[in-house]
């Protein structure tokens, strides 16, 4: 599945895959998360009024942290199952 | 990817009555069990401005969803004096009236199903990455969003 | 007595698993419950002194026990928003791993049902005259005490 | 069922009903509970030391209270229904 080892695999549920247009993509690596939701942000603009967090390889972030080679990092908006 | 073996919640479509029933009889050779406690969720057939929800269709962060199911397990057994626990949820299509989660817990005395059921529908409902949009007959839908 | 219409909450034998199914699947046209929250009361083989039940034999003041049941009923529906309430208890023989208190309750968000439930299956044990003597294979038995 | 309108139905549940031999009797009409609970004490002494409640009608009585002819006074020990 992925590319280049230099990559990220970006995954996205709900409204935010609705967004980007499918669940799975590929993303340049960045150095953390917040300028990976910059840079999400900068081609998505309107992904700045919708409520997300993002874990990398399945933990939620929360504040900021690096982002390794290769890591998956989910686009997770607020939880509804139930 | 943490080495943890996470068990499958996860039914595609509802959960029936009857596959509860089933589960319900398989329990009858644990005789150290007093009590269980069930917990069903349905999908309720809501109002949004002049229509009416129809069916929800849940998606789920499969892998990371398993992990926390299982982290739910582990905390739930160390807490309470359980005898055992099972968890279902639903990917795809649940139709209003139709059922999308099913936690049952069972334990010598009743107190500590009470409260580990609770606590674990709460954990499910605040940590565990499923998504549910409501759809109308119509073709447009809303994301729901726990409370 | 005081001309209150009591409903009959009992049930000879125990309760299988497959009428506690069905009970479930009567509610899928019921579009307004979001949650259903249900309770099983479960014979467990006790040892005491070296012996292990093996059945519990129930009896009741039926009358009385319908009333109080009736009464328990109003009350949580004055204190919950419910949608559905239904009880039943066993009378007679119900063996160890067999099920003689079926409790279930549904509303339209889970709140209510988690804590109508325990209400309810609290105020069953204190005040509702049944009662049940454990039995070992060998013919005598000693009375059951509620906690 | 009611023998004489001036008794009272005496219905027994459980370990009372064993030590009474049966689940209901006839038992002449007594002024309040407090003098028929020392009358069933002093025709079955082991009374005496199991735990029991009594109804009256079908209402448990908390402290003494008067029975009228006809009515259904039951004894009633602990409760272990569920």
């Amino acid at each position: 599945m992925k590319e280049k080892d230099t990559d990220i695999q970006l995954v996205a549920f709900g409204m935010i895959a609705e967004l980007l247009g499918g669940q799975e993509k590929q993303w340049p690596l960045t150095r953390d998360t917040d300028q990976l939701k910059a840079e999400l942000i900068a081609a998505f603009p309107e992904l700045k009024d919708l409520p997300f967090v993002v874990a990398v390889n399945m933990e939620v972030v929360q504040n900021n942290q690096p982002i390794a080679p290769g890591a998956q990092v989910a686009l997770l908006p607020p939880y509804s199952g139930g | 990817m943490s080495g943890k073996k996470a068990k499958n919640i996860f039914v595609e479509g509802p959960i029936s009555a009857g596959f509860i029933g089933e589960s319900i009889a398989k329990h009858q050779s644990k005789t150290d069990i007093g009590a269980h406690a069930i917990f069903l969720g349905q999908v309720r057939a809501d109002e949004q401005g002049g229509r009416t929800v129809s069916h929800i269709d849940y998606t789920a962060y499969e892998e990371m969803a398993m992990q926390k199911v299982h982290g739910i397990r582990e905390e739930a057994f160390a807490a309470h004096p359980l005898t055992c626990m099972h968890i279902y949820h639903s990917l795809g299509t649940v139709r209003a009236g139709e059922i999308s989660l099913f936690v049952f817990v069972s334990s010598p005395h009743r107190d500590a199903a009470f409260t580990a059921l609770r606590e674990i529908v709460e954990m499910i409902k605040a940590d565990v990455p499923i998504w549910g949009k409501e759809m109308f007959d119509e073709s447009e839908g809303t994301w729901k969003v726990n409370q």
